[in-house]
């Protein structure tokens, strides 16, 4: 394992101090937990967004804390959940008396450990309201298993649920628009590499020199099927089309996101949009706006995700609207 | 059988030891077919675990496991932190008031944490998750009189390996559909170093 | 090796594609080159900045395009200096006739395709001045040899001197500023793994298992040092030690920027980043703004760069205004 | 020895050649204490110039020269495209007019080229660069009567290899220092394959 850390245990503690101290103007971590709030809160009277999950997705979540996105980023180990303790926590630090809105992804532990620090903030007289991401159509959509994972497409969310508190919505709008939101975003993800979770030092899984893993995860688990390598252009025609396999994107406006996991250069992300772009013009889908970059990360991982989100008036105008966070200026 | 502080003291660092020395092993097993997280998780917490029951005085049981219960919440994370959380929050309450835990008063713990994991979780038996452990030795506590801890020591382990069979509904393995069959699931293995543990405590005991 | 390409020899046209179209609304591609300019360009008035250099540096250069920023970025083959005819179709795209600044990156080829570029152009009567960028304080400078190299600080050339000719600076007092930026910039980096430019398939370098490479390049070339790999607190005060040994910064005010080389996480990056702010506070050095991301890459070697820029007031005031670049929002 | 048309077009497909065969070595050259690309640069610019002359009809060994000139120019890029790119504009300027290049020709074009490539590239003998290979080609066109082509070729060869222990202070591999001795010069090779294809050319035509 190679890596650029101290003690391997400490990486999330560390993080945080460099991350804090990278934008003091912006962000704050409350004392003692691995919690990063805006700088200014809790804003008052204004609906308070709360995201996290593991770490090892940079910037997700703490790129995304800022004036128009998350009021607080909970930082779990890597890969792992925060505990409801550390929720609660940034809850309480971001609560501006017009309830609070957890952004969830939907994996076994968030879902949980979120839930629960939920619980906790109502027993003290906070409102609280969630929504669920669950727009990676890898996994199969079943209510008799976890269901689907949620990966990529949350940015959107942060994003377009941050602006509708920032315009002053109150709880039930952003819910309501976090919900459109999820009913519209379909991703799709792939690895040429795997990754090493520091305390761990071991690689997540192996992969051939000529094999990809295709509908992977976003923390190092296998994904639904192996495959000899592909071309840039056979990679979109499968990640794309799975997505347009799952909903109906037909003479729709999208929002478009190729995401890399990690390791894979930006040339190539490029060079994966390139046709997207094609085929979504093909198909007569409308792009918007696209996004090229890493939003949504799984450490070091070689690979990408693609995402689709289908857009309406009211979504177009909070995608656009202005957002303060680090790691998504508009 | 009889549990008192000092045994249910007994029981978690048992139970720390095993984990600890299992720790890789653990996280193997969650690389198969999660994230490769799980020893390195249950570590982390049984280590704090360990950390604040050496350095506290108990008069009861359920002092002791509510401790346990909310060091693993607060240490834990991941789906294990708040189902191994709420095991013990409930297996706390349960022992309330109690000097000393009967083979009744377990049984009756067991049950009641076995329902709060089934609800924290929205699992149930054969999802191939810890509650296809939790579910047997629960159902032995409660049907057998005059237990012998060998029991409770097969009954877990038999439970575990028969996890290998199943197919995944709930937690990360539930991705792989077919694919997790044919693999322990870590979480039921470090519930069977639990009940082992327990098991092991008591026999001492007797 | 394992890219997400299509064919290895066509990477540059293929990535541009996925780039304008990834920008439609700010960026365009000038027919049958591989200049990437601002969407109004060229800009009347306006002193326009022409970068550029070999590609695999994503989001250099063409991240870079955009108000207040570069007019042109001319991209050459990967880690190949662009042709002198390239880079002239550059300066006739962007030439607002208030003159034409180039930002180069002190390498023999890049230095030389640009001149030859900016003798076409003088020639036909387009008034042209440069900067030559040599940050990289891991190469000793003198006046015998190639000189420093220009690394991850060009970032803030094109800031800063965009900014100045945003705000109306004429050609000379663009070169200023840039001349200014050049002399108060350094930067040193260091790898943990090589990269594998797609036309060749072969990584650039052999690093064992426990070793490091201090004092690398952008573009695969060995360092100045190889080394047993180090805690993130020892690369910091070996990258930033060999820069205060280089300038001294005592009681001044700085921009810093820890830059990413590829495949390492922002989760190091920021453990990198709180060392680098410690040893700068004790020395007393105040940190004006920080920069943590990836902005100069070598494809995807793991590593990372930090650079130190000692402002003044005209530098902070260029720094903060406005860049709508696509990787440089502010 | 005298240099045609004809002749001009063989000695740029003879290089061509030389350069695709031992691209991978080139390129290999150049990793050891440059960036690896030099062999990938001289293919693409070679494989530009011939399929640029291939359909191309000329009058003039001059007119030859600046077609290769104009085209390695825009297609190799690095540094070696205009020093090479250089190298030729200049030849073919000083060749201008006339019908048949003699020795006398070539060495002045040659030394006009050299003269060229020392500016742009500011280098002198010496700092491990082609420049190396170069100059004692150069001199022994203008000092030897009745030269031998194997008399270039050997020279060449000789130059190219006494790159090796050259420590460099111009290229990419001037930032190595001591440690890009023992190592040989990419362009100095690249150099040393123009200089053999001119005199297999010119033994052929003798
Ligand atoms: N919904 C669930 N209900 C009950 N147990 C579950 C559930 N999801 C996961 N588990 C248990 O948790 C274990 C995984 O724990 P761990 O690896 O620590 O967390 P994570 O899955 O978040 O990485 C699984 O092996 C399984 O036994
Ligand atoms: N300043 C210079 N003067 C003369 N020749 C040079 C100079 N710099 C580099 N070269 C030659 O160019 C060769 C490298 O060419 P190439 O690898 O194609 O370009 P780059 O160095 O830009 O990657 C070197 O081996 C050397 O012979
Ligand atoms: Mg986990
Ligand atoms: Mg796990
Ligand atoms: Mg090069
Ligand atoms: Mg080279």
């Amino acid at each position: 394992m190679k890596k650029i850390v101290n003690d391997p245990n400490q990486v999330v503690q560390d993080m945080l101090k460099g991350l804090v101290a990278a934008y003091p103007e912006s962000l704050k971590q409350v004392p003692d937990t691995t919690v990063v709030v805006r700088k200014d809160a809790p804003v008052t009277n204004k609906v308070a967004l709360v995201s996290g999950g593991g770490s090892g997705h940079e910037p997700a979540h703490a790129g995304y804390v800022g004036a128009g996105m998350l009021d607080a980023a909970v930082c779990g180990e890597t890969f792992t959940s925060p505990t409801p303790d550390q929720v609660f926590e940034a809850i309480k630090a971001v609560d501006g008396s017009a309830g609070v809105f957890l952004v969830i992804k939907n994996y076994t532990g968030d879902v949980m450990n979120f839930e629960m620090a939920a619980e906790l903030a109502e027993a003290e007289g906070i409102r609280v309201e969630k929504v669920i991401v669950n727009d990676d159509v890898a996994v199969e959509d079943s209510s008799f298993t976890t269901g689907r994972r949620g990966i990529a497409g949350t940015v959107f969310v942060h994003k377009i649920a941050g602006a509708k508190a920032d315009k002053g919505g109150s709880l039930e709008e952003v819910k309501a628009v976090a919900d459109k939101v999820v009913a519209n975003v379909r991703s799709m993800g792939m690895a040429l590499s795997p990754c090493t979770v520091p305390a761990s030092g071991k690689p997540s899984f192996e992969l051939a020199e000529d094999e990809m893993e295709i509908g992977i995860g976003i923390h190092g688990e296998p994904g639904i099927e192996r495959k000899t390598i592909a071309t840039a252009d056979e990679i979109a025609e499968e990640l794309t089309g799975k997505i347009l396999e799952d909903m109906d994107y037909t003479s729709s406006e999208v929002a478009v996101m190729v995401n890399g996991l990690g390791s894979t250069p930006e040339m190539e992300l490029f060079i994966l949009n390139g046709k997207v772009q094609d085929i979504l013009a093909e198909k007569g889908i409308k792009v918007y706006k696209t996004f090229v970059g890493e939003y949504m990360t799984s450490l070091e991982m070689a690979g990408c995700s693609v995402s689709l989100l289908k857009l309406d008036d009211e979504l177009k105008e909070l995608l656009d609207s202005e957002s303060k966070a680090p790691a998504f200026r508009i | 059988m009889e549990l008192h502080v000092a045994q249910a003291l007994m029981w978690i660092e048992r139970t720390n030891e095993k984990i600890q020395e299992n720790k890789e092993y653990l996280s193997a097993l969650d690389q198969a077919i999660g994230d490769g997280d799980h020893g390195i998780n249950m570590a982390r917490g049984f280590q704090a675990v360990i950390e604040k029951t050496s350095s506290s005085e108990y008069e009861t049981v359920s002092d002791v496991l509510k401790d346990v219960a909310m060091t693993l919440m607060a240490k834990v994370g991941g789906a294990s932190g708040p189902l191994y959380g709420t095991a013990f929050l409930k297996m706390s309450m349960s022992t309330k008031g109690k000097e000393s835990v009967s083979q009744e008063d377990l049984a009756e713990a067991v049950r009641q944490a076995l329902e709060g994991m089934k609800q924290r979780g929205k699992a149930t038996e054969g999802e191939k998750t810890l509650i296809d452990v939790w579910t047997p030795v629960q159902e032995l506590l409660e049907q057998s009189e005059d237990l012998q801890p060998e029991e409770i020591k097969k009954t877990a382990k038999d439970a575990m390996e028969a996890t290998k069979n199943i197919m995944a509904t709930k937690g990360r393995a539930a991705y792989l559909k077919e694919r997790s069959i044919g693999h322990l699931d870590a979480g039921s293995v470090s519930s069977y170093y639990l009940f082992e543990s327990l098991a092991n405590v008591l026999e001492e005991g007797n």
